[in-house]
C-alpha cells in the first residue's frame, strides 16, 4: 500500500485543542509526522504591552485554561522579580496550596481526556467528577470556576474563607481514596497495560535536549523539578519529594510511565496540601481582611527603566517561564516586552517525532500521554 | 412450552385456528384447491410479522438499556427525554396555539394540550435553568425517562439534509448502507422469536444466518472506500481485517454448538436444549465465552471498535455519512448487536425455555404465564446489559495488531479445543435415551443424575477461571509482562527504512 | 441522465415516484387530511429535532473545558439529548467555544458547511461573541458571527456549564418558533441571561 | 532536598569565573545576578556580541554542561540607539539529567550535587544594532530545543537566525504578508480598521450569504 499523508485536525478528537498533526502512514505504521500550530494564536504578548502589570494577570489565567492558577502565579513571580516585592509568608503558603489544587485538577482533566483517547469513557466521567471538588475549592478562593485572577503582585487577592481548610482537608483525603479507584479501573485492566506499555518511548536526555520538561521528564526516572532546584514558593519548607517513575527500558519512558507519574504526582500534591495547610502561618482557621499585610504586600506599579524580571515555575505540564522587560508605554506601568515560555510549545514537535514507527492507533495514546494544552502553546 | 394446556398461544392461534378459518372461508371458491397452501402462507407471514415486530419494537429497549446502564455505571443520570414536551413545549415557552391549524378536531386537541400543560407543564418558569440542572423539572410523572430519546434521534435524522461528498464514488456511497442494513434485517428474519413464532425455517437456518452475518463487512468496506476520505478508508480496511479474522473462531464455536445439539437448525438446537436437560452454556462455557468475544468483535463494540475508533479515526468508516444514512447505519449496528444477543440466548441459554422449565414448565398455569417471546427478549437484554454494556464501560480499545494477534493466536486454538470438547461430549457422553419431550431430560446424566456433566464442566471451568483470575504481583517481576508478543515490538519497525 | 449520481437504476423511477406523489398530494389536499397531517407531523418532527441536538465535538479554548464539564455527572447535558459527535456530518449544533483566529476562520466555515441542514450555531463565551479579552488582537476575529450566522449567544468567560445547558434550552425554545428552517428565516439570535 | 542558596551561589560564581576565563577576550561580560522574587537565587548573565553567539553556545553546551534551551526572546527597541536597536535574550538551563539504568530511577539528591551538576539558570543577552534586518547566528545545531524557539522568535519579532534550517511561520498564518512580525513596535495592537481586517490578503471576506443576517 502506498504511503499517504493524513491530516488530523484542527477539528479532531485526538488533538485536545486546536492544532493539526500531519502523519505519513505506511499502512497502519507512522513513517513521518509534523505538527502545525497557531490556530488559536491570540497575541497575548502584544496585548500585554498595552496593559499594566495587574491587568496582565487575567490573560495569564487564560493562557492555559486547564491550570489557570499556576500560570498566573508564574507570571506574578516574574512581575515580583521585576518590581522587587517581598511577599508575605502566608500568601506564599496560600499560593502553594492553590497551585497544588490546580495541579490535581489539571491532571484530572488530563486523565479524563486520556480515557477517550484509549477508548474508555468511564474514566472521563469519574475523573471530571472529582475535578469538580477541587474546582469548588478554588472557586471559593477566586470566585470563578476556571479563571481565578487570584494571585496579585505582592500576595493574593483574598484570604482563605472561613471553614475552607476543613473542606480542603476532607476533600483531599477523600480524593486520595478515589485515586485508588481509578487505578483499579485502569491498572488492573490488561488491555490498558497492553495499549500503553512499550509505546511511545523517549529517553530523559533526548527530552531535555529537545526542551521537554516537567512530568514527562520525571517519567523517565529523573527527579528534576523546578520546585526543588530553584524553590520559589514555600516548597523548601514542606515535606515532599518529586514523583518519579522508573522506566523499564533503555529506550526511556513509555506512555504507561507517563501515566503513572501523573497519578503519583496527584498523590504527592495531596501530601503537599495536607502538609502546607497545617504549617500555614497565622493559622488555618483565621481569615484576614482583604489587603491585610499578612496576605498582600504593597507593590509599586511602575517598573524601573531597563529592569528585567524572570520566573521559572513548575507548571502542571512542565516549566513555564516568564521574562518581562520593564519600562514600556505609560513610563513603566506596562511591560515593555512580555515573553512567555510554554512547555507544550516545545513538546508538541518533539511528540510528533516520537510517534514515528508506531501504529496509527498509538497516536492518541502517545499524544495524550504528554498532556498537550494548546492554549499555552499558541499564546 | 407445549400448547397442550388448552389455552391458545400465538402458535396455536395462527397455525390452527386461523388456518382452519381460511380453509373454511375458501371452501366453495375457485381457490379451494390451494386453501391449505394459502393458509400456510398466511400463517407464516403473520408469525414472521409478529417476530419481526417484537424485535423492531424492542430495539428501542436495547438502546434505552445502553443509555441507562452506561449512565448508571458512569455515575450520570443519562438521557431524560420524554414525550411530554411534544405537546407542552419547552419550559418557559409553551408550544403555542398550534392546534388552531388542525382542521376538524383542533379544539379537542387544544383542550387536551391545555390540560397537559397545567398538569405536567411549566410550573415555575422563573427558574428554568436551576430546575433543569438540578433535574427538578420533572413535575408529574415520566414513563421510561430517556426511552423516547432514541425515537427523537431517529425522527431527527429523517429530516436532516442528505449530503454526498463531492469527490465520493456516489453509487457505491449510496449503496453501501443498504448492503449493511438489508443484510442485518435479514438475520432478524431468520431468527425464531419463540416457540412456533418464526416465519421461514430452513433446514440449515444456523448456517444461513451466519452467512448473512458475514455480508455486512463488505458494505462497511464499500462505504469506507467510497467516501474518499482517509479516515473512512482506514476504518473500512480495519473492519474488513477484523471481521474476517473473527469470523473463523465464531463459526467454529457455532459449529461446536451444532455438533452438540446435532442440528444446523435454530429450532432444533433450542428444542434439544430444552429436552436434553441442560443449556449449552453449562456444557460449553468456553464456547459461550468465545462466542461472546468474537461477537463483540463482529459487531464492532468496545473493546474491538477499531473501525470506529473515535480517538484517531474521527468516526471511523461512517465519518462521511450523515442524515438518515447515518441513522440507519447506527440502527443497523444495534440490530447486529441485538441479533448477537438473541443468537447467544438461542445457542447457549436455551432460547425460549424458562429456567428449569423441565421441572416446572408442565404446570398448567405457570407454563402459560411465561410467554416464549418474553423469555427470549429477557435473555437477550440481560446478555446485552451484562456483557456488552459492561464491557463498554470497563474496557478500553485494543490496537489493530493486538486484535488480530488475540484472534489468531488465542481465540482460534481455543475454538478448536472447544470443538473437540463438543465432539467428545456428543460422541461419548451423550445418552440419547435421556432426551424427553416433557419434564426433565437426562441426556448428560453420565448415569449418575440428570445434571452430572453440566455441573462437572461448569465447576471445572469456574475453577480454571478463578485460577486465571488471581492477581499477579506486578511489582515482583520488573520486566513488563504485557508486551505484545509480535516478532517486532512496537516502535522498532519503520517500513521503507530497511 | 445529466447527473449520474442521481439515476443509477435502469428505469426512471423518479417519474413514477413523481406521479404517485402528485396523485396522493391531490387527494390529500382535497380531503384536508394534508393539513391535518402536516400540522401533527410537523409538531412531531419539531419535537424530534429539538430533543436530539447532536453537537460537534470541537474544542477551541477555555469554554471547551466547560463543554466537557457539562457532560460529566454533575451537569450531564446528555439528559437533554445533547450528545457530542466527532464528525460534522452527523452534528446539528456547531458549538463555537473560543476565539476564531485568522488561521481558523476558514476551517470553521468549512465545518459549518459540512454540517447538514437543519443546523444551528451557538457562540459560547466572550471570545466567540466578540473576541472577548482578545478583541484588540491582531490575529483574532471580532466574534464568530462575522463568518457564521449565530442562533444563541452564551456570554461568560467562560460560561458555567449551567449556562451552556440553559443555552441549549433556549435553542430548543427557538426551534419551537423557527422549526428546522434552512438558510433564512432564522429570526433574531437569542442571548442567554437576557431579560 | 532542595538546592540550598550556598550551593546556588557557588555554582553561579564558578560559572562566572569560567565564562570570564573562556570568553573574556571576546568581549563577553559575565555577571552573577540575583532574582528579587522567590528565594533570591542567583543566575548567570552573559552579554555576548552577536558574532560570538555560536562560540559561546558551544562552550556552554560542551564545557559547562548547559543542556537545555528553554526560551529565546527577541525585543525591538526603536529608540534604543544604534547599538541596541534589537535584543535577543536566551534563557538556558543546566539540568543534571542523565538516563537511568532500566528499572531504576536517577534520583538526584541536592546535597550530593556539586560542580557542573548543579542546576543553573543562564541568561544570554545579545544586543543587536538597529536596522531593518536584525540577524543573529542560529544555535539550532547546538540545542535541539532552540529549533522552535527560533522559529517563534522570527515569526513574532522578525529576528533572522543565520543558518536556521526549515524556517517557517509557526503561530501566524502561513499566508501572512512578508515582513509582518507583530511584536515589532511599529505595529499597533490592531492596526487594521474593521473592514480592512476582513478584506486583507489573509483575512476572510464576509460571506455573501451571511450579508445582513449577522450583527
Amino acid at each position: 500500500m502506498a504511503q499517504m499523508w493524513i491530516t488530523m485536525g484542527p477539528q479532531h478528537p485526538m488533538t485536545h485543542g486546536l492544532w493539526t498533526l500531519r502523519v505519513k502512514v505506511d499502512g497502519e505504521t507512522v513513517v513521518d509526522a509534523e505538527a502545525e500550530l497557531g490556530y488559536i494564536h491570540r497575541g497575548v504578548e502584544k496585548i500585554a504591552e498595552a496593559r499594566d502589570f495587574t491587568q496582565v494577570t487575567p490573560y495569564c489565567d487564560r493562557l492555559c485554561y486547564v491550570s489557570a492558577m499556576t500560570w498566573s502565579s508564574s507570571y506574578i513571580y516574574a512581575a515580583e522579580d521585576l518590581l522587587e516585592v517581598e511577599v508575605p509568608e502566608r500568601a506564599e503558603y496560600i499560593r502553594c496550596i492553590a497551585a497544588e489544587c490546580q495541579r490535581i485538577a489539571s491532571h484530572l482533566m488530563w486523565l479524563g481526556a486520556y480515557g477517550p483517547d484509549v477508548g474508555n469513557l468511564t474514566i472521563m466521567t469519574w475523573a471530571l467528577r472529582e475535578r469538580e471538588m477541587f474546582l469548588d475549592l478554588l472557586q471559593e478562593l477566586g470566585g470563578s470556576r476556571m479563571h481565578y485572577n487570584y494571585p496579585r503582585v505582592g500576595g493574593v487577592t483574598r484570604d482563605i474563607p472561613p471553614g475552607w481548610s476543613d473542606r480542603l482537608i476532607a476533600k483531599t483525603k477523600l480524593f486520595e481514596k478515589r485515586i485508588d479507584e481509578y487505578e483499579m479501573l485502569l491498572d488492573e485492566s490488561t488491555i490498558f497495560l497492553v495499549r500503553l506499555q512499550g509505546v511511545g518511548y523517549a529517553t530523559a536526555e533526548d527530552m531535555v535536549e529537545a526542551g521537554v520538561s516537567g512530568p514527562n521528564v520525571r517519567a523517565s526516572g529523573v527527579n528534576y523539578d523546578v520546585r526543588w532546584t530553584h524553590p520559589y514558593s514555600v516548597y523548601d519548607e514542606l515535606d515532599w519529594e518529586p514523583a518519579v517513575e522508573k522506566p523499564t527500558s533503555v529506550k526511556g519512558s513509555d506512555c504507561y510511565d507517563r501515566y503513572r507519574v501523573r497519578m503519583e504526582e496527584m498523590r504527592m500534591s495531596c501530601r503537599i496540601i495536607l502538609d502546607a495547610i497545617e504549617k500555614i502561618p497565622g493559622g488555618r482557621n483565621t481569615t484576614y481582611a482583604n489587603g491585610d499585610e499578612m496576605i498582600l504586600a504593597k507593590a509599586p506599579t511602575r517598573a524601573p527603566e531597563g529592569a528585567t524580571g524572570f520566573s521559572n515555575y513548575e507548571c502542571t505540564r512542565g516549566a513555564s517561564q516568564f521574562y518581562i522587560q520593564g519600562g514600556g508605554d505609560g513610563r513603566g506601568k506596562n511591560p515593555y516586552r512580555l515573553s512567555i515560555r510554554s512547555p507544550m510549545f516545545i513538546t508538541i514537535p518533539f511528540v510528533a517525532e516520537t510517534m514515528i514507527g508506531y501504529k496509527v492507533a498509538d497516536i492518541p495514546a502517545i499524544m495524550g500521554s504528554f498532556d498537550p494544552c494548546i492554549g499555552e502553546t499558541d499564546r | 412450552m407445549s400448547g397442550s394446556t388448552g389455552l391458545p398461544t400465538i402458535n396455536s392461534l395462527v397455525k390452527e385456528d386461523l388456518a382452519g378459518l381460511i380453509v373454511d372461508l375458501l371452501a366453495g371458491t375457485p381457490l379451494e384447491g390451494q386453501a391449505e397452501a394459502i393458509a400456510a402462507f398466511t400463517g407464516a407471514l403473520l408469525t414472521s410479522i409478529v417476530g419481526f415486530l417484537a424485535i423492531m419494537l424492542s430495539m428501542f429497549m436495547i438502546l434505552w438499556i445502553e443509555r441507562k446502564q452506561l449512565g448508571r455505571m458512569m455515575d450520570r443520570r443519562g438521557a431524560m427525554t420524554s414525550l411530554r414536551s411534544l405537546w407542552v413545549g419547552e419550559n418557559g415557552t409553551t408550544a403555542g396555539e398550534w392546534w388552531t391549524m388542525v382542521p376538524l378536531i383542533g379544539r379537542p386537541i387544544g383542550a387536551l394540550n391545555r390540560w397537559l400543560n397545567s398538569a405536567f407543564g411549566n410550573h415555575d418558569p422563573s427558574r428554568p435553568t436551576v430546575d433543569r440542572v438540578g433535574n427538578r423539572s420533572w413535575m408529574g410523572f415520566a414513563i421510561f425517562p430517556g426511552f423516547f430519546q432514541n425515537i427523537a434521534d431517529g425522527m431527527k435524522f429523517l429530516i436532516k439534509e442528505h449530503m454526498v461528498p463531492e469527490r465520493a464514488d456516489k453509487f457505491v456511497f449510496e449503496v453501501a448502507p443498504y448492503l449493511v442494513i438489508s443484510s442485518t434485517v435479514l438475520i432478524l428474519g431468520l431468527i425464531p422469536m419463540g416457540s412456533g413464532v418464526y416465519g421461514p425455517n430452513p433446514e440449515l437456518s444456523v448456517l444461513f444466518a451466519m452467512a448473512v452475518f458475514g455480508i455486512a463487512p463488505i458494505g462497511v468496506f464499500f462505504g469506507g472506500w467510497a467516501s474518499n476520505n482517509k479516515y473512512t478508508l482506514i476504518g473500512g480496511i480495519r473492519s474488513a481485517v477484523q471481521l474476517t479474522s473473527y469470523e473463523i473462531p465464531l463459526l467454529l464455536t457455532v459449529l461446536s454448538v451444532c455438533i452438540l445439539s446435532g442440528s444446523f437448525n435454530f429450532v432444533e438446537v433450542i428444542t434439544f436444549q430444552g429436552q436434553s436437560g441442560a443449556w449449552n452454556l453449562f456444557l460449553l462455557p468456553l464456547g459461550g465465552a468465545l462466542f461472546l468475544i468474537s461477537m463483540l468483535a463482529e459487531v464492532e463494540r468496545i473493546p474491538f471498535d477499531m473501525p470506529e475508533a473515535e480517538a484517531e479515526l474521527v468516526e471511523g468508516w461512517w465519518t462521511e455519512y450523515g442524515g438518515m444514512r447515518f441513522g440507519l447505519l447506527f440502527a443497523a449496528e444495534y440490530m447486529r448487536t441485538y441479533a448477537a444477543c438473541i443468537l447467544f440466548a438461542h445457542f447457549f441459554l436455551g432460547g425460549w425455555h424458562a429456567p428449569f422449565h423441565g421441572l416446572w414448565g408442565d404446570l398448567p398455569i405457570v407454563g402459560l404465564a411465561s410467554p416464549s417471546i418474553l423469555w427470549v427478549l429477557l435473555k437477550a437484554w440481560l446478555v446485552f446489559a451484562v456483557v456488552f454494556v459492561w464491557a463498554r464501560v470497563a474496557l478500553l480499545r485494543i490496537r489493530t495488531d493486538q486484535i488480530l494477534e488475540f484472534g489468531w493466536r488465542m481465540l482460534l486454538p481455543l475454538a478448536v479445543l472447544n470443538l473437540v470438547l463438543a465432539v467428545v461430549f456428543r460422541l461419548f457422553l451423550f445418552d440419547a435415551s435421556g432426551v424427553v419431550e416433557e419434564g426433565l431430560g437426562s441426556a448428560w446424566s453420565l448415569g449418575i443424575f440428570a445434571w452430572a456433566l453440566p455441573l462437572l464442566v461448569t465447576g471445572a471451568s469456574l475453577g480454571i477461571f478463578a485460577f486465571l483470575l488471581r492477581d499477579e504481583n506486578k511489582e515482583a517481576t520488573p520486566e513488563r509482562m504485557f508486551h505484545i508478543r509480535t516478532l517486532e515490538p512496537a516502535g522498532t519497525h519503520i517500513p521503507g527504512t530497511e | 441522465m445529466s447527473d449520474p449520481g442521481q439515476n443509477y437504476a435502469a428505469f426512471n423511477s423518479s417519474a413514477l415516484l413523481d406521479f404517485v406523489g402528485d396523485v396522493t398530494d391531490e387527494s390529500l389536499k382535497a380531503t384536508r387530511i394534508k393539513q391535518f397531517l402536516s400540522v401533527l407531523a410537523g409538531r412531531f418532527f419539531n419535537w424530534a429535532g429539538r430533543k436530539s441536538l447532536f453537537t460537534l465535538h470541537l474544542g477551541i479554548k477555555c469554554c471547551a473545558i466547560e463543554m466537557a464539564a457539562s457532560a460529566i455527572p454533575r451537569f450531564d447535558a446528555e439528559r437533554f439529548g445533547v450528545i457530542f459527535r466527532s464528525s460534522p456530518r452527523q452534528s446539528d449544533v456547531l458549538l463555537v467555544n473560543g476565539p476564531i483566529s485568522k488561521k481558523f476562520a476558514d476551517p470553521v466555515v468549512r465545518l459549518w458547511e459540512q454540517m447538514p441542514e437543519p443546523k444551528y450555531c451557538i457562540a459560547m463565551g466572550e471570545c466567540a461573541i466578540s473576541g472577548g479579552p482578545y478583541f484588540q488582537s491582531y490575529n483574532i476575529l471580532e466574534g464568530v458571527d462575522t463568518v457564521i450566522p449565530v442562533d444563541v449567544y452564551i456570554p461568560g468567560c467562560p460560561p458555567r456549564p449551567e449556562a451552556l445547558i440553559d443555552g441549549f434550552g433556549l435553542l430548543r425554545e427557538k426551534i419551537i418558533r423557527i422549526g428546522g428552517a434552512p438558510g433564512g428565516a432564522r429570526g433574531k439570535p437569542v442571548i442567554v441571561g437576557e431579560d | 532536598m532542595h538546592i540550598s542558596r550556598e550551593q546556588n551561589e557557588a555554582a553561579t560564581a564558578e560559572a562566572v569565573a569560567a565564562a570570564d576565563a573562556a570568553w573574556g577576550a571576546l568581549g563577553v561580560t559575565a555577571s552573577s545576578v540575583a532574582h528579587s522574587s522567590g528565594h533570591g537565587y542567583a543566575f548567570l548573565r552573559l552579554t555576548v556580541p552577536p558574532a560570538h553567539v555560536v562560540t559561546v553556545a558551544k562552550g556552554l553546551k560542551h564545557d559547562m554542561g548547559v543542556n537545555y534551551c528553554s526560551m529565546i526572546t527577541g525585543t525591538h527597541f526603536p529608540d534604543g540607539g544604534a547599538e541596541r536597536g534589537w535584543e535577543v535574550v536566551y534563557h538556558l538551563m543546566r539540568q543534571p539529567v542523565h538516563n537511568p539504568e532500566p528499572n531504576t530511577a536517577h534520583v538526584l539528591v541536592a546535597s550530593e550535587l556539586k560542580g557542573m551538576d548543579l542546576p543553573l539558570e543562564i541568561e544570554v543577552v545579545v544586543p543587536l544594532p538597529a536596522g531593518d534586518e536584525p540577524t543573529v547566528p542560529s544555535v539550532q545545531s547546538v540545542w535541539k530545543g532552540a529549533d522552535w524557539n527560533e522559529k517563534e522568535t522570527w515569526d513574532l519579532v522578525g529576528i533572522r537566525f543565520d543558518g536556521h534550517e526549515n524556517m517557517h511561520r509557526v503561530l501566524n498564518p502561513h499566508d501572512s504578508p512578508e515582513g509582518f512580525h507583530p511584536l515589532q513596535k511599529q505595529h499597533q495592537i490592531r492596526y487594521h480598521d474593521f473592514n480592512e481586517m476582513y478584506d486583507d490578503a489573509q483575512g476572510f471576506v464576509r460571506k455573501p450569504v451571511d450579508e445582513g443576517r449577522v450583527k
